[in-house]
């Protein structure tokens, strides 16, 4: 019995239930498990890899005001909309209690999106696609995106960020291909 | 002690729990292939 | 030597580690009170037509739901496990009782620090803490105090078995019920030597001696100790189980190689499943996150699928002995569904398995990791586990134990019997509203998700305020099953009638 | 009773693998040694590894 000290061996075949159960446990855990390095290689969805220490949080600042000098076409309620070009680095800056600039993204094309905080931990989550990723300060995460559908697309914070938290809506807008 | 091993090796001492345990895996495996469709239905990350 | 015959058992019982026992799982049992009506407050504030708390109320009061009813309950009644599984089950003494005393003072003053500080508003961290997130110094104080008491009774449980040897209360085996409590005690080690080695350093910069924490090292070591806890949990509560069908129905373990093989694959695998955490943060690299949630990970999985087979059969075995043949289903028709002890041995493994055990394995691959992270699925997730799997099943456990250490008969038996199923089947639905929800995007931890006064507007699909109200409901029907375990447990302790 | 005696004397020996099942310090020590290996070191290696962020061009 669970409560008693089992005989002297106790070190038993096992059953043949046993056997199969513990077989097709194992191998369903096998694919499982292989789904992970696997799907590296051959799907179009995987957590990012790429990391970069901001020792300075004036610096990262200064890429984003660059990208947004550079990039600027238009303003939503005080927010300028930047519109990069297919394929260079983007920088969104998180910070208590909003998501910094708006996005202009072409449908199809790959961008380099670097996320940081500037100041507590911020979780960046796409809607209504549900994508998340966890946005830290000091670090840079770099999320290679390509949007494959077009619309209007809502960034919300689902990292607990202080009283505001549920104030911090950020807006990506995503157009056809073409124009 | 050896013929008493080689008996047990072949019995089916819990049928009735195996069953339950087939029907948990095939729930589990469904529900993974729900959350596969899911992700291939989002957008292009790496 | 102070000791009893159980006149239910035949056990041999100490006195010293029967008070441990007691005070204890009565601590643990309060803790779930507070815990819960914290959950009370949870529920009715996601529900989207009551939304009951202000925002500020809301982070404090989820701070102190996840500190009492995730760390303190739990944890309070594992500890009385461990005096019961390294004393009272081997029929021998717990050595140096003062150091049990010591550990419990330490940890209900830890607790105390922690409720208290939280309750005046200083520390609307959540339970995670991030940092730079910050709360006042008594906050980081009052948890090292905690787990230096919880280490310190882990630690109670090793010197418990070593005297037991050397007693010979045992020859070579322990028991598969301690072995399982040796195998959390193993994990609690690990568990709470990370939360120390964190824990101290943030305390130190709270008071400013220390400038900076780096967050990414910190959700590192901090999930050791967040993530790991919880797999105290998986091992008493499996442990729990083998218990419970070995005590309502005489059930043998269907293999002790079986079980044990379990029981090992967790103690060396399964805290590297803090990971799960850290799938989509930066830092890490792919091999690290692989490794850690795949690799040896699954094995720790297989061992849950041996127990969620191994326990049933076992029961199985025991039910056919009695008669209970015909088919494949008569012996789980004839049952005792009516004792809660088992009833809610039955839904815990039911619950844990089919609800936590599938989303928990899923969740934490990598890949669906990123439309699932920080959405209410998780909370879904881990309501599956340590709500339906660990509370259900120390819910069982109280019942058990009543007699046996209290001596006192339950009260309200009817309604005891009844409770085990209103409760378990309140938070199936209650989670299940949540892995809906979590599954549009809704987040975790966030007080308005219609996002009424951002700046941008969004609404999440319809169809959630649908699977929040369900979520809801099941959480209404949830403390209701608890307030009747409250109720019976405590009212059978005071007032039940003595058994002898 | 005549049985019991014969296992005392050891007539089986006990099979290596439960001899290490029912060794828990040493089950303590991998039990600690490996997460801590395998998940703490090996993630603040990479921690202290990660590269400051370079020169974007504007």
């Amino acid at each position: 019995m669970a409560i008693k000290e089992p005989e002297r061996i106790w070190w038993k075949p096992y059953t043949r239930d046993e056997r199969l159960w513990v077989a097709m446990a194992l191998l369903w855990m096998m694919v499982s498990f292989v789904f992970m390095p696997v799907y590296h290689f051959i799907g179009a969805q995987n957590p990012p890899n790429e990391t970069y220490r901001v020792g300075d949080k004036e610096k990262f600042r200064a890429l984003v005001d660059g990208m947004v000098n550079k990039y600027k076409v238009g303003e939503e309620k005080g927010f300028p909309i930047v519109k990069p070009e297919p394929g260079s680095d983007v920088f969104v800056q998180a910070s208590m209690w909003q998501w910094y600039p708006i996005l202009e993204l072409q449908q199809g094309k790959t961008y380099r999106i670097h996320l940081s905080s500037m100041d507590i931990t911020h979780g960046f989550s796409i809607q209504p696609i549900n994508m998340n990723f966890t946005v830290l300060p000091g670090y840079d995460y770099v999320v290679t995106l390509t949007p494959t559908t077009a619309g209007d697309y809502y960034i919300i914070c689902n990292e607990y960020c202080g009283l505001g938290h549920h104030l911090m809506v950020g807006k990506m807008i995503v157009k056809q291909g073409g124009n | 002690m050896a013929e008493e091993k080689e008996k047990r090796k072949d019995k089916m001492e819990a049928p009735g729990t195996f069953a339950l345990s087939i029907i948990f895996l095939v729930a589990f495996i469904i529900i993974w292939f729900a959350h596969l469709k899911w992700l291939i239905e989002v957008w292009g990350v790496k | 030597m102070d000791y009893r015959i159980c006149s239910l058992t035949g056990f041999k019982i100490h006195k010293t580690a029967e008070d441990l026992v007691k005070w204890n799982m009565v601590t643990a049992i309060l803790f779930l009170t507070l815990g819960g009506f914290m959950g009370l407050l949870m529920a009715l504030t996601r529900w989207p037509s009551v939304h009951y708390l202000d925002a500020t109320h809301y982070y404090r009061f989820l701070t102190l739901h996840g500190f009492n009813a995730l760390l303190l309950w739990i944890l309070f009644f594992e500890i009385g496990l461990v005096y019961f599984t390294s004393a009272i089950l081997l029929n021998t003494r717990v050595v140096a009782p003062f150091v049990g005393w010591i550990a419990y003072a330490l940890m209900l003053v830890g607790a105390m620090f922690v409720n208290i500080v939280v309750f005046a508003g200083k520390a609307d961290v959540l339970f995670t803490s991030y940092v730079p997130l910050k709360a006042n110094g008594v906050y980081y104080l009052g948890i090292i105090i905690f787990a230096v008491g919880a280490l310190t009774a882990f630690g109670h449980f090793f010197a418990n078995i070593i005297q037991a040897k050397r007693d010979g209360a045992y020859k070579n085996t322990l028991p598969l019920g301690t072995f399982g409590l040796a195998a959390a005690s193993i994990i609690g080690v690990f568990t709470l030597a990370h939360g120390a080695v964190i824990m101290i350093p943030v305390f130190f910069w709270s008071i400013d001696l220390i400038k900076y924490i780096d967050p990414g090292t910190y959700r590192l070591i901090f999930w050791a100790l967040g993530h790991a806890s919880q797999q105290i949990n998986v091992c008493a509560m499996v442990a729990m189980w083998y218990m419970s069908a070995a005590f309502v129905l005489g059930a043998n373990p269907v293999n002790e190689k079986l079980s044990r093989t379990a029981f090992v694959l967790y103690i060396l695998f399964i805290n590297i499943a803090s990971e799960h955490h850290l799938l989509v943060d930066p830092i890490f690299s792919t091999w690290h996150k692989v490794v850690n949630t795949g690799y040896m990970m699954h094995l720790a999985v297989l061992a849950s699928m041996i127990h969620a087979f191994a326990i049933p059969a076992s029961m199985e075995v025991a039910l056919r002995k009695k008669g209970y043949t015909k088919g494949l289903f008569d012996w789980l028709k004839n049952a005792p569904w009516g004792n809660p002890a088992f009833s809610a041995t039955f839904l815990s493994i039911i619950g844990f398995g089919f609800l936590g055990g599938i989303t928990g394995v899923i969740f934490g691959t990598e890949q669906f990791n990123i439309i699932r992270h920080n959405t209410f699925a998780i909370t879904g997730h881990f309501h599956a586990t340590v709500v339906s799997g660990t509370t259900v099943a120390f819910m069982g456990g109280t019942y058990l134990l009543i007699p046996y250490i209290f001596r006192r008969e339950i009260i309200l038996p009817r309604l005891a019997a009844f409770q085990p199923y209103l409760y378990a089947i309140g938070v199936a639905v209650m989670l299940i509203g949540m892995i809906a929800a979590g599954s549009y995007g809704v987040p975790r931890r966030h007080w308005d998700i219609t996002f009424s006064s951002a700046i941008f507007p969004f609404s999440f699909d319809p169809s959630t305020d649908i699977f929040l109200s369900i979520m809801g409901v099941g959480g209404l029907l949830a403390v209701l099953g608890g307030v009747i375990f409250i109720i019976v447990s405590l009212g059978s302790i005071m007032f039940g009638r003595r058994t002898e | 009773m005549a049985e019991e005696k014969k296992t005392e004397e050891g007539q089986e020996p006990v099979p290596a693998w439960q001899l290490f099942y029912d060794n828990i310090f040493l089950l303590l020590f991998l039990g600690i040694a490996i997460p801590t290996l395998v998940y703490t070191v090996w993630g603040l290696m990479e921690i202290v590894q990660i590269p400051e962020l370079p020169v974007f061009k504007p």
